[in-house]
């Protein structure tokens, strides 16, 4: 029999059944964003298939009307949570103007929405894990309770700002959580060329706070240390480092064929281990997803899906001319 | 008004908006209970505590990169470069980061943010101690670069900067900072980033310079007033974006420019200068543009015979202005 | 003679030298196995192994830093940056290290290294993905910057970056790979790194441009040639240090003078063109120096309309040269 | 009763007489400098003044004329031992033409010495790190069996080269050892503001190698895990990473004042676990190191740095054209 997890942890049925939702929802838009991109509608997709239970089971953990989170490309989970929608995520593909996001400037994937305390992103990896530590840092400053939240690849935890910015938080005792979604592949390098430590979450010992290697393919487990480092967080314990292991379930991009690098085995073990196909199997034994719930979900999904896809579709992109605003705060108009 | 020296304008103009605005704050490599290595945040420590003046670990893409982050939530950090020389460890964070920021996310977020730094040579500190960077940066959208000369300037400048929505890197003369003393008022005010000033009225030729140039510039222009030859200076304050206007305008009056700095010659912020001039002044020019700089070599030796053959000075100058005269 | 595409003469450098030399090898992220993510080191993996053809851990720093180590070895490492826009992190390696090695060690240490990557924009590749970032890098001495804009120059060119005793920053632009192809010989060839090259003889307008620009500079000649207006063409192709004789050549020749980069304009490396001859052909001009380059916003957008906008193209192009023509 | 160590180790009398020469040798240059330096002679000093035993320590465990090296400015220990001579530092101090590491170009302490595999240094910390590397890797790769050896402050351990260094060299299993000279300040600021975990060694994990933290203060101890450090990277099993814990005995330098942020307590503390001192009383408690040895050993010492400083001060400093030399490989000569 399967064990009731999720009650434990304080989550109710009514909780764990909104992550199943927003992971599901999370994959259908990325799914949905291929079809369009093989169409020729959108020029570039970068997914979050198969790492939505780590997204979400660390989204939930958070508060999402107070926390702030600067996720990484493949983040769609984190960012749904945090308040940005699926018709958004389409302006955003379609680099429309309505895009909050960017207003079509970036790519889909550089996410941003201030009023959802998303904090903007760019292509270069890593550089956020310092600004999430300055965020971090002025929240303290300011005596406000929030906890921030950073994101990134095990490849990424590489760079030198990973090191640099976990190094200040440590020093500061900063209510940061930095998550490593270790999936595997930095594009086609295995993480075997990547890293020479046992677990990505051996670094944190360096910057003197606690680091722990979870399933990434359970939201239940990541949710549960998750909240553990949140709770430490905004007791003035400082930082903490989560490493979530999971699979990338496509190729690193719309740009890159997978099969070039990776075994069938690798890729049917990915499958084998998808986190939606998972936590379903684990509320439907607890009869805390029936067939009708799935049913009613998966068609307002699509239908939610279909909606962005058209709207976004048929939006306009923004002006050539608007090229030339927001260099600067006191931008003339053109 | 009160007689300060170049570094007491920086450090009273930070002492002020740091009382002015809590949200103004810190930070860099021993800025705290040391007053940072030249002393420009003497004082600063014991009056706002060590939250607000923070002695950060040795790393300056995190001090970049945690000031961007607290800009972005709303604060206004001032981080501190020991060095112009060790800021390229976070040209990342500044050029991919902050100066894109506002750009990037479509006017949703803001980088209020100042980064400090001395340059600049001429104190036997050799190849790290003594580069001017200012033309790494002087091609990036988004970023203001301004390079005071006077303690009045500094003071005004490095205020707005500080009040300023957007990145600011302030770089200061490092051998203005003891050398250089000026008249600062005791109001309140700030200068306007982005326009440059003229320091010196003149009719027969025209100097554009920035930072100690200005200084050089002016002592030569006094040689040269001796002989009859009256010269025109113009100081950019603003080296990035530049104040198009004033150097057209400067141009014009007198048809013989002079461009000097103290960085390598090839693809100095100069470069620009010359070729706004080319581009909107060229029929109004009696003279080819003339540039004075340091050589094309990486960077000035610690040998005093090496150092003081890449420093201009007035001496140079004003060698470079009487040819331009004699033109 | 084969007809290969810009980035097969690319590849097809690297695999001689290769051959020609054990001490040459490849090192960065994703370029063994997939052989790259635009495919420019496909093949070498399998024909040189993974010992020579290295999948480096995702960070630039460590790729630029470990080469350098490797080349003041004795080594010739080529590093590739996946992506212009992600040299950034590795300013420091390039600029205060590769840089400076042969100066500051009085001549006693070098580093013959190459940096590859691409660069530029057309490719809907947004903020991070399109920029041009010479201007970073132009204005340090003891760096050898090599743009090529065709395959012929590609490869003659990379093969001698991968045989200079000094860092060369090889950038290639990205919409080139596979859009332009041209005749490579069999035998081996170098093309001396400095020297810029005349693609086409004009008598009425001088066009200086380089990469792309080139491309549309020759499409745009084409189309003022049947007006019987007569376009002279320099490919700058080093842009650092220039090619100041070929330049003050080609701008005395017609008198005229479009200076074209898809870069931003101010700041660019045509700055410096442009000073370069305000300098000294200034009375040999018969118009003011026109430039032709991106807005000043920090780079190209990713949706269409805004992308187009940024983007030098040979309509553009042609404009600018028809405005002068009539001056 | 003292109990002989360095027997233990393998260690000559002799050799660890020589130690203790080399030591004492650094420190009276050091010395020297500072008094020049006060004398207005020359403008600039940082000292190796109480780090000589982690310096030999490492040196004497590395093979001197094999092994490559990628000093720190305060490394005179290290670059004694590498062959460097007390005249060729003093015409460094001095900024002089004929100094080997620059002809005059760079500050003192700043190393380079291609005869001797003394690797060329810079003033920005830690880029070292990585050039350590990448001859280890050169050096693999061309089947060579030397050691590369790089050293660095705790301070610059914060820098991303540190972490990137590190990590290539943990990845790829190079024969590097990276030294950590910990003297419990960067500048003004103390360890406690710099890093938060309990021993900068603890950084190793994080990228696969061992790491250790030493006493400092005692050479044999030093030797002792520098020669299991060699021994490895010989072997084929990659990177190690040491941390010494010493004392800077001087401010940091001539520029600067550490009674402004160092207690008398501290800089007491500091004075009383002096190397030297230490290593000569454990000498001569075995009656290695006799009253004769050491007279004669002090006089030849000063005689050396006597005859260096006269040869420096006098000779010629670079002609000022000559800073136009050696931008590039193929220079005009002017
Ligand atoms: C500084 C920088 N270098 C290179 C790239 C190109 N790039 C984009 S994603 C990626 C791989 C990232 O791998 P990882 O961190 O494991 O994240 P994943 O994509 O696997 O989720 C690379 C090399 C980049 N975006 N930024
Ligand atoms: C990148 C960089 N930033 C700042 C400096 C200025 N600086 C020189 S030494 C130093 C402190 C180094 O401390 P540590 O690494 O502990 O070495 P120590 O001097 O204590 O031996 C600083 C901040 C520098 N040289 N390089
Ligand atoms: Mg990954
Ligand atoms: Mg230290």
């Amino acid at each position: 029999m399967t064990e009731n997890k999720h009650t434990a942890l304080g989550l109710s049925d009514e909780v764990v059944l909104d992550m199943y939702r927003t992971m599901l929802l999370a994959r259908r838009i990325d799914e949905r964003m291929w079809l369009l991109n093989r169409a020729g509608k959108i020029p570039f997709v970068i997914s979050c298939q198969g790492q939505e239970a780590a997204q979400i089971g660390a989204a939930f953990a958070l508060n999402n009307e107070k926390d702030y989170v600067a996720p990484y490309y493949r983040d769609m989970g984190v960012v749904l949570h945090f308040g940005m929608t699926a018709k958004e995520l389409m302006l955003s593909a379609f680099a429309k103007a309505e895009d909050p996001n960017s207003g079509g400037r970036q790519m889909p994937g550089h996410f941003g929405q201030k009023k959802n305390r998303i904090i903007t992103g760019s292509s270069p990896v890593t550089t956020q894990v310092p600004h999430a530590v300055g965020v971090a840092l002025a929240g303290k400053m300011q005596k406000e309770d929030f906890v921030t939240f950073v994101s990134l690849g095990e490849g990424s935890s590489n760079q030198g700002d990973f090191h640099e910015g976990a190094n200040f938080a440590g020093v500061h005792k900063l209510p940061v959580i930095i998550m490593v979604e270790n999936n595997r592949y930095a594009i086609s390098v295995p993480l075997s060329k990547q890293v020479a430590c046992e677990n990505v979450s051996d670094r944190a010992i360096g910057y003197g706070m606690p680091g722990v290697t979870v399933d990434g393919n359970d939201p239940l487990e990541v949710y549960k240390v998750m909240k553990e480092a949140a709770d430490r967080a905004r007791n003035g314990e400082g930082p903490s480092l989560i490493e979530t292991i999971c699979y990338r379930l496509t190729a690193h991009s719309s740009d890159d064929d997978h099969r070039q690098y990776r075994t069938e085995e690798d890729l049917a073990e990915g499958r084998a281990n998808d986190p939606i196909v998972r936590f379903a199997a684990y509320l439907k034994d607890l009869g805390v997803l029936t067939s009708e719930i799935e049913e009613k979900m998966q068609e307002e999904i699509m239908a939610e899906v279909d909606e962005a896809t058209d709207y976004a579709e048929n939006a306009p992109y923004a002006e050539p001319e608007h090229a030339l605003q927001y260099v600067y705060g006191n931008h003339e108009e053109v | 008004m009160a007689n300060l020296s170049y570094i007491d304008a920086i450090t009273l103009a930070m002492k002020e908006e740091m009382e002015r605005d809590d949200r103004v704050f810190i930070l860099g490599e021993d800025v705290g209970l040391k007053g940072g290595v030249f002393k420009a945040t003497q004082g600063l420590y014991d009056e706002f505590g060590e939250e607000r003046v923070i002695d950060a670990p040795l790393a300056e893409s995190a001090i970049v990169g945690v000031g961007i982050g607290a800009a972005m939530y709303g604060l206004r950090p001032i981080a501190e470069m020991q060095f112009a020389d060790f800021i390229m460890p976070a040209v990342n964070q500044i050029i991919s980061e902050a100066s894109r920021i506002r750009y990037r996310s479509n006017n949703d977020w803001n980088c209020p943010m100042v980064i400090r730094a001395p340059f600049g040579g001429g104190v036997h500190g050799a190849l790290y101690h003594s580069q001017s960077v200012e033309a790494v940066f002087a091609n990036q959208p988004g970023l203001k670069i301004v390079i005071p000369s006077t303690p009045y300037d500094a003071k005004g400048l490095l205020k707005a900067a500080i009040r300023d929505d957007d990145p600011v890197l302030f770089f200061e003369h490092k051998r203005a900072y003891r050398l250089i003393k000026g008249e600062v008022p005791e109001e309140d005010y700030t200068i306007e980033i982005g326009k440059a000033d003229v320091k010196r009225e003149g009719e027969d030729l025209t100097v554009i310079t920035y930072g100690l140039g200005v200084h050089f510039a002016l002592q030569a222009a006094e040689r040269l007033e001796k002989d009859g030859i009256s010269v025109h200076v113009l100081d950019l304050r603003t080296i990035y974006p530049l104040d198009k206007e004033a150097i057209i305008e400067a141009a014009k009056k007198t048809g013989k420019v002079l461009l000097v700095t103290e960085d390598n010659k090839e693809g100095s912020v100069m470069s620009e200068v010359s070729a706004i001039i080319a581009e909107h002044a060229l029929f109004d020019l009696d003279a080819p543009i003339k540039r004075l700089a340091g050589p094309d070599v990486p960077a000035m030796p610690y040998a005093p015979t090496m150092e003081k053959f890449f420093m201009i000075n007035p001496d140079k100058v004003e060698v470079a202005m009487r040819e331009l005269a004699a033109f």
